[in-house]
């Protein structure tokens, strides 16, 4: 199984949730499951998720995959994906700022490619190598 | 110093040297500054953004200037809001930036307003202006400009800044571009909503979209502009500085500019409540009943 | 108002209030504030980029300002040049721009010089300041102003603009930044190096350049800026309208900043004819013998 | 052999030289001759160069390739090719605002993806389909 490197910026501010760094290079396995589990990061199979951080406490419910090697369900990696993956992994502090329900709260703007994801299928888009995809905060400023 | 319309169109025949750098460059030329001189700009919040946009605006030669601020000029906004000066402060900010922009170009037509924009007024304060620049610094006010841009069918410069960070939007851009709310359907909480006293901003940073403020408009009026809706991202301490974002369409299911568009949106709106509560406070200014 | 230097290296106690949004800023702060207010520097050209960066430069807290330009505002400055009025048409630029920065900022001490830069005055005009802004407009004064940086160690942070373009590089960066001859160590041939006055120039595109200007040098003030010698090209009617380009070091050969490096490139160097006879006229005021 | 399509856009004025166009998607052999010969358009082999311009006057000198099959010196597409290409095919007026001898006039600079052309090799460095390679004039005025 392939690993796919992503690089994933924060701005207008939810840098401040991500250990106040705004640029992270990300590896994750080409194809995760389909529940939005987060695999451990001692798990063998699929490979283990790296970046360029140092190792974070785990914020969010991390759960062994269980399923044998012909049942696990797995899907190519998302962006729907990532986004757990971040809040699980990377974010330290105050997850309600990044994520409600099962996508970004209000006032977030993803950004893939410099394209608004609306127009690449939101949670959907599969992420390939070498994707620059950005989380950025609408501000009110003047 | 001035003698009078001139046949083609401008109002003086100065003109020609005040405005002959530009009036040269192609796709610009006398029609554009007539374009410029016929048309009308209401800049909303003479602070941070707008400062530098009404300067370049005022200096272009756009006819006739709107400036809609409520506020008074203080010490703490002397770091960035270069109209305002030390003799100014306790004045008006509507003022003291018309009398700054007067003192450039004596020929545009300047309408300070120091009421505060608010739901009741919105319409009647926009509706006479070509093209209206957000220039504020709060969600409630940013949602009622969006909603009232989409009722006068204006386009809507839209700059923010805070801290090292810059935006700029055009909502409402011909047939296509989207709404403030066709992007943020939902406000944000308002703890995540800090305004530049809270967050702190290099002044640097508002002169920047500012002035992209200015620039987008002069481009809308006189027909450079591309007509398509993006959306620049701007870090003063990002490599690269700038990038530029390409924006969904108008969505046919929002509630402001979409097919089953809610008329009565502005009316019953209660932006306040709508943004968690934040700033501005209309409640106090007996202006609303949250 | 102003109450005397404080214990902590602000001048005034009010300075709290008038830098404040900046000052909590993360990696600005207090450290930063002083920064700025012990520094010092000198904006060659207070025409359509001078303009911009120096209002910005003033209201941040910049200590010191020297302004330097030999020419008298005239009405065909005021379509760009936002810190000249009507009322100081006829005016010396230098003083028109420094009486309006003391406008906004009576604390930063400003030195208008009215002197035309030329080889044999720059270095004495330009060694007391840490940072030179390039806002000049002609070839010779900007390979001049490139050869004196790099004789003072000092970074040169150069701003361009014409119709609907602007470039800013910053030169002698550090240990490793190219200088303006790195990057074109022959002049371009005269006739395609036009002026604003020739080939036009839209006005807030000089403040979108300038304006990045005074950002960079308070980057470089305060230590935000990150070192890498990068090109910004901008197009108002481009798209997108921002890219930032990786530049070469500084040149191992190269005549003015190399190892084997002229020690008298300024006194030896005959800029007008180097530049092809271009602008400035040095000749007609007797300063160099062509 | 394949094409190369390569993104070639002027700025500073240089536009003025190219039909005051400032973005032009250009299409060009991989393999070229390399004594700066500019292959006409009507020949078959290598494939015609093919650009979105309309067709232009050509301004310099076309010679055929009378080289046979085993005797063709050819190298792989590189600036200096391209550069020989535009003000063959694409320059419409004053080629000495262009070129000064094998490269381009003093005042212009080169940018290879975003890149001073200098630490890319300058005319060596060899074109990758996809390049977006922009000339630009210094500017003056302020
Ligand atoms: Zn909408
Ligand atoms: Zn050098």
């Amino acid at each position: 199984m392939s690993t796919i490197t992503v690089k994933v910026e924060f701005g207008g501010g939810l840098e401040l949730l991500f250990g106040n760094k705004r640029v992270h290079s990300i590896s994750l396995p080409s194809s995760v499951p389909t529940d939005g589990t987060i695999a451990p990061s001692n798990s063998e199979t699929p490979p283990p998720a790296k970046s360029d951080d140092p190792p974070l406490p785990i914020n969010g419910p991390i759960r062994d995959l269980t399923n044998g090697p012909g049942e696990a369900k797995t899907k190519p990696l998302d962006v729907q994906y990532l986004m757990h993956y971040l809040r699980t992994r990377l974010l330290t502090e105050r997850p309600e700022l990044f994520m409600e329900g099962d996508t970004v709260r209000p006032g977030i703007l993803v950004l893939i490619n410099d394209t608004d994801w609306e127009l690449e299928g939101e949670g959907a888009y599969e992420i390939s190598d070498g994707d620059d995809i950005v989380f950025i905060s609408t501000l009110h400023g003047g | 110093m001035d003698t009078g319309p001139t046949k083609d169109g401008l109002l003086h025949t100065s003109d020609y040297l005040r405005y002959g750098r530009q009036m040269i460059l192609d796709g610009f030329g006398l029609e554009g500054q007539v374009k410029l001189q016929r048309s009308s700009v209401v800049v909303v919040g003479a602070g941070g953004l707008g400062c530098p946009a009404l300067q370049y605006l005022a200096a272009a030669g756009v006819g006739r200037i709107g400036i809609i601020d409520h506020d008074k000029v203080e010490l703490s906004n002397l770091q960035r809001q270069i109209l305002h000066s030390e003799q100014t402060i306790g004045q008006q900010k509507a003022r003291s930036a018309a009398e700054a922009i007067q003192r450039t170009n004596s020929n545009v037509q300047v309408n300070p307003v120091t009421e505060m924009l608010n739901p009741l007024n919105a319409i009647s304060l926009l509706q006479s202006y070509d093209v209206i620049l957000d220039c504020t610094d709060n969600a409630p006010t940013r949602y009622l400009l969006s909603d009232t841009a989409v009722r006068l069918g204006k386009p809507l410069v839209s700059g923010a800044a805070q801290k090292y960070e810059g935006q700029l939007y055009i909502y409402n851009l011909g047939k296509d571009g989207p709404c403030y709310r066709c992007i943020f359907p939902k406000p944000p909480a308002s703890q995540t909503a800090g305004t530049c006293e809270e967050t702190g901003i290099l002044g640097v940073v508002t002169g920047i979209i500012g002035n992209m403020q200015a620039l987008e408009t002069i481009k809308l009026i006189t027909g450079l502009h591309d007509g398509n809706a993006t959306l620049l991202l701007f870090s003063a301490i990002g490599s690269p500085a700038f990038r530029t974002i390409k924006l969904r369409a108008r969505k046919p299911t929002c509630p402001a500019c979409g097919q089953g568009e809610m008329s009565h949106i502005i009316e019953e709106t209660d932006y306040i409540t709508f943004c968690g509560g934040a700033r501005p406070n209309w409640l106090e200014q007996g202006l609303m009943t949250g």
